[in-house]
């Protein structure tokens, strides 16, 4: 049976290389987030011994990421700006989907490629571009009216919208390859039984959407949450956790309260990424 | 539905889009391309002219660095391609129904933390004193430690790590869509591994091919923090170029020249793609 | 600014330029002020503030030299009224410095802050003679030195080749010429450097690992590694180190000028100035301001600082407009360069 | 069946285009109440088009609809009381059992307990009283059926829609459900309008079938008559199985009409439908495999009114107790004819030669050039 | 037949576990050269994971396989001459006709020209010889079968393996398929290994049929033995139709074993199956509709060697020549018998008291507790 054993030790390799390769993955951030219980102020070997200091410890130099006030408004920010996001772009994302399963209308491939694109933009791209038209704007605007509108300054708004600009494609794609697996027929159903308009969108066609929705949100809340490119750009006062982070970094020297932030974000999104499973898993009487 | 409400529902259900897309898309790039087209001529003076593009042209740097970037961006593309198949193949069509949730989660775990988490983690790891040249060292297979970092391989290295599941997704989505019985076709027909491989697995898949190589390819050619944290001395990268020009030259006319260049350099290397692989961007990306 | 409600002060500053320490006791102090921190530096202030047209902060904190050509560009700064400002409390030398690079159409648009330098780092027990700034391009630490390949390093070359840059600023060709040498310079001496640092922090990991002996850095940077290792110290160049004005202004469209006023005076007083420098590593720019230092600090300045290197101080000239996009091309080429 | 509301549904005239093809061809027809009437048909010919405008998902481009005697055509899908199963049945996967039966008590505002007594007591009609909390996905093909069927049921329509609901079982399950659905449209005694492209189903559960071709019904009638005495050559081709030729009348006789077919077999047919036919008209007919029979060649010479042919048996499709021989006569045509196969020394084998005979009453011939 | 390559393919005491858990159990078979051979068996069987081994994909857990003579077990299944018809076919959608006919080919190392002319020459036997360079998509549903069985065809199999090739066409098409199937495997002279669970395929188109069940074969033999003389309970549930009782030996005699249903009804029956049968044994009882006589009840009294009863008639479901009575006897069984329903006045209508007769010979009788 020389092809079995041919065949045995293939997979075997095959299997290897799968390993390594998720080796290679975790990798980083299990280098990452193990300095965070590293005892020294800097994220680096020699390894000093286990403490949770850059948790919970309430004094510099060793001041925990729980008592870094600007850490946790970081947090606080992308929170913000992320449930904002997520919020916006599922919403837009619903719409799209049902214009572009739903409706007939000239041109529709070719918007359904625009639709594609800012996906394809680069982010940094994304940010200049639409920092330059606000600022422009605002200009004019107080040029010519004296008003400040500070809405099209750098700041949350601004984070919100460019990182919604690119964000809609991707919760856009998933809805709308759920609404593209949508039965007709179902909501014919409804309406057969005497239900209306609303209320078949209502019981039957959005709750068919939810786990899209959810997990398109979820998704949309991540890629939020750790984005950068554009987000550098458009931050104003108040900065999410990454550019913290960055300034933190370059600006003013890493100490393992850094690995501790990027292990309690390992969790969460963990977490997040678990319920998004969940939420995902083919049920089985999805038609 | 009356005539008169489904026009009034398609306009209800095309506002946000086109608001999506014209304030945010079409807008911002027309305005950075007539941004572009200012040339300064004293502090709070410009005129109308291509001069920021004649620089660009002029500068041999410039240029050069652009294309630096993309020719290290195809090369982490194909990398994360030949890295990332066989990966996908795994996941799509050889592990149980099981595991294959659970490698598919375990693949997105990059994504759920930050570009610069990601770097940081690599710089721990490759720096001279960093955990791989540590564990040399304390194997005994060097004496002193090796420096990773600060050069292309190290910028490579993180980008394939950065991008490679925007590889591996959409491959996996393809190939989740191949039967095995077609697989099993073509062996029973006579075909050997490499033959399998070759005209049924590949020209299936090319779709999620093409998809992962232009997401892979953009996020690649714009990624900033990567290759600004990994990279050495020698290691320019355009957005970074970008970057100066905005932030610490200032000069916003030709930062917006240069992020015009970028956007078209990188949209005419993707159409090129697209035309020898005879996909479109509707049936690549949109399936993923 | 509106009394009464809680109003947000938004500092664009440094890193550490505002510790939790200082503002916990501010807030302390005005309970309806909140203070809120973007830490930048001199580069993105101003095109933050650009991008604004000088809103979205209440207090920044460029370099002295920094003020003159983005005001007269982009008009982001709003005058300072000196009048609310305890301006008697500062060292003379600098604010008078200040105060003529910072004054247009005979308005005053900043006031100092801090003051440092830019210079050297070493190991003493293995790079012990680093001198000058050429000395990082010493073949003898090849892999083993780095720098940061912004203005400061073209500025230092230029002194380490025996010329002075800042009296070149009123030629413009003739600074290209002095640039393109520097260049030349710089570029040969890519094989010797390891890397070029971003910023304090790629900095310290390398020098406290060993990874690197030598390096351009901030002085400030070099007490807080003094701190760990007694012999990383700071070398001022023979040639100088380059100082810098750390300076207080107020962007164009600030909502928060009293909040401000009020912090700069905070920030001024004696017990204060002890914490900032604690913070910072940088000697405040009030009468006294280095016997204000705390006790580590005060130590490692000694190790550094002779007499004749205070003498020596080469204080930031204005940066005249073009010179920065001439600067930027320069480091450019550079970094583009396929050198070592 | 004097009055108008003797009729559950009638449809007037109705005509369908979607632009310039025209789906549905002036199709009227009147449904007395409480009949399970089919709509039989080949693949496109309509079918759904038609039920589609009965229930208001499209709207007719002709003619009119009437419910109990009142044209509903200004009436909206979700007011019409006239409910739908659907062909992949259409159950709500997001809901239980019962609440996907509670859904249009719901919709028409019925009260808690209404709504709690009427779901039982369906459920109890389609013998599926303790499913109420079951999810979708727990459910057998079967189970889904009589679901589907009991979610309508519970409004009470007038007339209750089944397109093609056996589509999609397998082939044992469709077979059980055929007597199920008839049983269960006896039980609820409403009228069920059933479309399929299915003869046998449509034969054993009907009371009226209608047979729909390109558009338009060809026939309407009980079964047996749809089956024994077709009215055109596409009801004789499409219900039931028939041997077909194509063929010229060689002379019109009082027995009969004299056929030469194609292939140069000579027969005696019987006239059907509607289109007289007179000598050297180009004619269809039609032979059923099990009038004839297939013996083993004897001496007894033809009988009148029957027609003998001898053959070469070419094979032997053995299928229990529909098994059917395939015969080659001396001039190459196959002729289908319905044998006993038991096993034994008896049985007709291939290449043995047979004797085909059948009643030329049975012969069915129809003008040609009809519709298709 | 002496010869050991007079069989294309040999299984001997084929096993495959799947864990714990025996999926083929057993199984031994030898098919002779040029037969048209089908593995007939319900749902999870095993007939799949049987084939699979035949092709290569999975080992056998224990027993051997040999192609003309030859064990195959350790050839990789691209060397094996086995070629598969998948269920749903897997043709190839990037690749046109021609491609996926010349695919095979080419992994054969053929020349250009040869390749064309096998392409050319397998489609014009598969009577498509105008597809060459069409795209999948662009076949109808009969088209993209027989392209299928081209495909392996071109490469001259030894036997070629067909998994339920039609269960994804709709009926018509299905139908249609049976007998060209039959026909191409003539055309091909090669063994056919054809899997299904509709006894009907199996019927129509096989020289042999295995009976599987639970991993086991039941019985092998022509479809005639299997219908006639099926050899378990099993088999004569599965093939064909059947009304089916348990009871109880009452007695057994010279004429056959008398036997009490469940129901109440008494028959005589003939014993089948291996399985001796004594008095008191719990046996199942099989008889075929159409060996029972269903006629107005008349003055002739019961014959011996048969089982005479009366009933009512519950239901007529008309079918056209497969048309079938629903009769209930008194005792409540509902007993199943072909009739023939002509729509005139002699047909049976629900509710006509009725006489069925049947031979006691076709009454098959089984030990229970068998399999299933
Ligand atoms: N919305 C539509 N636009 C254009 N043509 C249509 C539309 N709906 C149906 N048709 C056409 O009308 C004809 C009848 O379609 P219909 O669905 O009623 O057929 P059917 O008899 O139900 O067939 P099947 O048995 O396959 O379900 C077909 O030729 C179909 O292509
Ligand atoms: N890879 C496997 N692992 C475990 N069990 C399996 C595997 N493949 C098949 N089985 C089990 O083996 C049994 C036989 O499966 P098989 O696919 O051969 O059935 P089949 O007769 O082809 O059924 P069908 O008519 O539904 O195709 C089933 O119970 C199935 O669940
Ligand atoms: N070129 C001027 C540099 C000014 C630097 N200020 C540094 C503060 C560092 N913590
Ligand atoms: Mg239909
Ligand atoms: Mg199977």
């Amino acid at each position: 049976m020389a092809h079995a054993q041919t065949n045995r030790a293939l997979m075997a390799g095959y299997k290897a290389y799968v390993a390594a390769f998720f080796i290679f993955l975790a990798a980083p951030l299990i280098a990452a987030g193990s300095f965070a219980f590293n005892d020294s102020l800097f994220p680096a070997l020699p390894w000093q011994g286990f403490t949770l200091d850059w948790f919970f410890n309430d004094t510099e130099p060793k001041l925990g990421m729980f008592h870094d006030r600007r850490l946790l408004s970081g947090l606080y920010y992308s929170f913000v700006i992320a449930v904002m996001v997520a919020a916006l772009s599922v919403a837009v994302g619903t719409t799209n989907a049902f214009l572009f399963v739903r409706r007939e209308f000239p041109f529709k491939t070719f918007f359904y490629i625009v639709m594609i694109v800012p996906l394809v933009i680069p982010g940094v791209i994304l940010g200049i571009s639409i920092l330059v038209l606000a600022s422009n704007v605002a200009n004019a605007v107080y040029d010519r009216f004296g008003v400040e509108i500070s809405l099209l300054r750098p700041g949350i708004f601004l984070v919100v919208l460019g990182q919604f600009s690119f964000i809609t494609t991707i919760t856009s794609l998933v809805i709308t390859a759920r609404l593209k697996k949508f039965d007709l027929s179902l909501e014919e159903a409804a309406f057969n039984l005497g239900a209306s308009r609303a209320r078949v969108l209502w019981t039957i066609t959005l709750p068919y959407l939810r786990p899209a929705m959810i997990a398109s949100a979820i998704v949309a809340f991540l890629v939020s949450f750790e984005n950068f490119n554009t987000t550098l750009f458009l931050v104003g006062s108040e900065s999410p956790l990454t550019i913290t982070m960055y300034d933190r970094m370059a600006k003013v020297g890493s100490t393992p309260v850094l690995n501790a932030v990027s292990f309690v974000l390992m969790v969460g999104s963990g977490l997040l990424a678990l319920v998004s499973v969940a939420v995902q898993r083919p049920d089985p009487s999805g038609q | 539905m009356t005539r008169d409400a489904k026009r009034l529902s398609l306009i209800l259900l095309f506002a946000p889009f086109a608001l999506w897309i014209l304030l945010l898309i079409v807008l911002p790039h027309i305005g950075m391309v007539a941004l572009s087209l200012r040339e300064k001529v004293a502090p709070r003076v410009y005129e109308f002219g291509f001069g920021n593009y004649i620089d660009f042209l002029n500068e041999p740097i410039y240029w050069n660095t652009l294309l630096r970037t993309a020719s290290m961006s195809l090369l982490v593309t194909a990398l994360a391609l030949l890295i990332g198949f066989p990966i996908a193949y795994y996941i799509a069509k050889i592990a149980g129904r099981r595991a294959r949730g659970a490698l598919f989660l375990m693949c997105l775990i990059p994504l759920w933390v930050s570009d610069l988490i990601r770097a940081f983690g690599w710089i721990l790891l490759l720096r001279q004193t960093g955990v791989i040249s540590s564990l040399l060292v304390w194997s005994g297979m060097t004496d002193e430690g090796i420096e990773f970092l600060y050069n292309d391989a190290a910028v490579i290295v993180g980008l394939v790590y950065t991008v490679i599941l925007f590889m591996i997704v959409p491959l996996v989505s393809t190939l989740d869509g191949m039967g095995d019985d077609m697989i099993e076709a073509g062996y029973n027909l006579g075909g050997g591994h490499l033959t399998v491989l070759r005209r049924i697995i590949i020209p299936y898949a090319m779709p999620g091919i093409v998809a992962g190589c232009i997401v892979t390819f953009m996020l690649t050619a714009g990624s900033y923090l990567t290759p600004i944290l990994l990279g050495g001395k020698n290691s320019s990268w355009f957005t970074e170029q970008i970057y100066n020009q905005f932030i610490t030259r200032f000069n916003w006319e030709s930062g917006a020249a240069f992020g015009f260049l970028l956007l078209a350099f990188t949209s005419i290397t993707v159409w090129l793609g697209l035309r020898l692989s005879g996909q479109s961007l509707a049936n690549t990306v949109a399936r993923t | 600014a509106v009394s009464g409600s809680a109003e947000t002060l938004r500092l664009l500053t440094w890193g550490s330029y505002a510790p939790d320490e200082l503002i916990q006791k501010f807030e302390e102090r005005y309970p309806d002020i909140d203070v809120e921190v973007t830490y930048s530096n001199n580069e993105e202030m101003i095109a933050k503030l650009r991008a604004t047209g000088g809103a979205g902060f209440d207090l920044a904190q460029p370099s002295h030299d920094r003020i003159y050509a983005a005001q007269l560009e982009y008009g982001i700064y709003k005058p300072l009224d000196l009048s609310q400002i305890d301006t008697h409390v500062m060292s003379p030398v600098h604010l008078e410095a200040v105060k003529t690079n910072a004054t247009l159409d005979g308005k005053v648009y900043a006031v100092p802050h801090q003051w440092g330098t830019t210079g050297l780092m070493a190991d003493i027990t293995k790079a012990p003679d680093v001198k000058g700034w050429d000395d990082l391009c010493d073949p003898a630490y090849t892999g083993k030195t780095s720098m940061r390949l912004r203005r400061t390093i073209l500025l230092g070359t230029a002194f380490a080749m025996g010329e002075d840059p800042f009296a070149a600023y009123s030629d413009l060709d003739k600074y290209q010429d002095l640039l393109d040498r520097v260049a030349d310079k710089l570029i040969a001496c890519k094989q010797v450097i390891k890397a070029y640092w971003q910023g304090g922090d790629d900095l310290s990991a390398m020098m406290l690992s060993g990874e690197i002996v030598a390096s351009e850095t901030w002085d400030s940077t070099a007490y807080k590694l003094y701190d760990q290792n007694q012999n990383i110290v700071f070398i001022p160049p023979e040639t100088g180190a380059l100082t810098w004005i750390d300076t207080f202004a107020i962007p164009a469209k600030g909502e928060a000028d009293d909040a401000a006023y009020k912090w700069i005076n905070f920030v001024l007083e004696p017990e204060n100035v002890t914490i900032m420098s604690g913070s910072t590593g940088a000697i405040a720019a009030v009468k006294g301001g280095a016997d204000l230092l705390p006790d580590d600090k005060k130590a490692a300045v000694k190790a550094s600082f002779t007499e004749a290197d205070i003498e020596n101080l080469k204080f930031f000239a204005n940066i005249p407009p073009g010179v920065e996009d001439m600067e930027g091309k320069t480091l450019e080429k550079i970094k583009a360069a396929t050198g070592g | 069946m004097t009055t108008d509301d003797a009729f559950d549904l009638e449809c007037l005239g109705i005509c369908k285009d979607f632009g310039a093809f025209r789906a549905v061809d002036d199709v009227s027809f009147r449904i007395p109440s409480g009949t399970f009437f089919s709509i039989l048909g080949p693949s496109g010919c309509g079918k759904t088009t038609l039920m589609r405008m009965i229930a208001g998902f499209e709207t007719p481009t002709q003619g009119d609809i009437l419910l109990k005697g009142r044209s509903v055509l200004s009436v909206p899908p979700n007011r019409r009381n006239v409910k739908m199963v659907f062909q992949h049945l259409a159950l709500f996967p997001m809901m239980d059992v019962y609440e996907n039966i509670a859904y249009g008590l719901r919709c028409a505002g019925a009260g808690k307990d209404e709504i709690a007594g009427r779901v039982a007591d369906v459920l109890t009609r389609v013998a599926l009283p303790d499913l109420a909390r079951r999810q979708i996905h727990q459910l057998s093909g079967g189970q889904k059926q009589r679901i589907a069927i009991a979610r309508c049921m519970a409004l009470n329509p007038d007339v209750l829609l089944l397109d093609e609901p056996l589509g999609a079982l397998d082939l044992k399950l469709r077979e059980a459900m055929k007597i199920e659905l008839k049983l269960l449209q006896h039980q609820f005694d409403t009228t069920f309008v059933y479309i399929t492209h299915d003869q046998s189903e449509a034969l054993v559960m009907s009371d009226y079938v209608a047979v729909m071709n390109a558009g338009r019904f060809e026939q309407v009638g009980r079964p047996e008559e749809l089956y024994h005495a077709p009215k055109t050559a596409f009801v004789a081709g499409f219900v039931g199985d028939s041997n077909r030729w194509s063929g010229r009348a060689l002379e019109v006789r009082a027995d009969g009409i004299k056929v030469e077919t194609e292939a140069g077999l000579t027969v005696v047919a019987t006239a059907f439908g509607d289109g007289a036919i007179s000598a050297s008209d180009a004619v269809e007919v039609f032979v059923r495999p099990e009038f004839i029979a297939a013996t083993r060649p004897g001496p007894d010479a033809a009988a009148p009114g029957r027609n003998t042919h001898s053959g070469t048996v070419d094979s032997v499709l053995f299928n229990g107790a529909s098994s059917r021989v395939l015969v080659r006569s001396p001039g190459g045509t196959l002729i289908e004819a319905d044998i006993v196969v038991t096993g034994g020394g008896s049985d007709l084998r291939e290449g043995d030669p047979v004797r085909l005979d059948w009643p030329s009453a049975q012969t069915m011939c129809f003008a040609a050039g009809g519709v298709r």
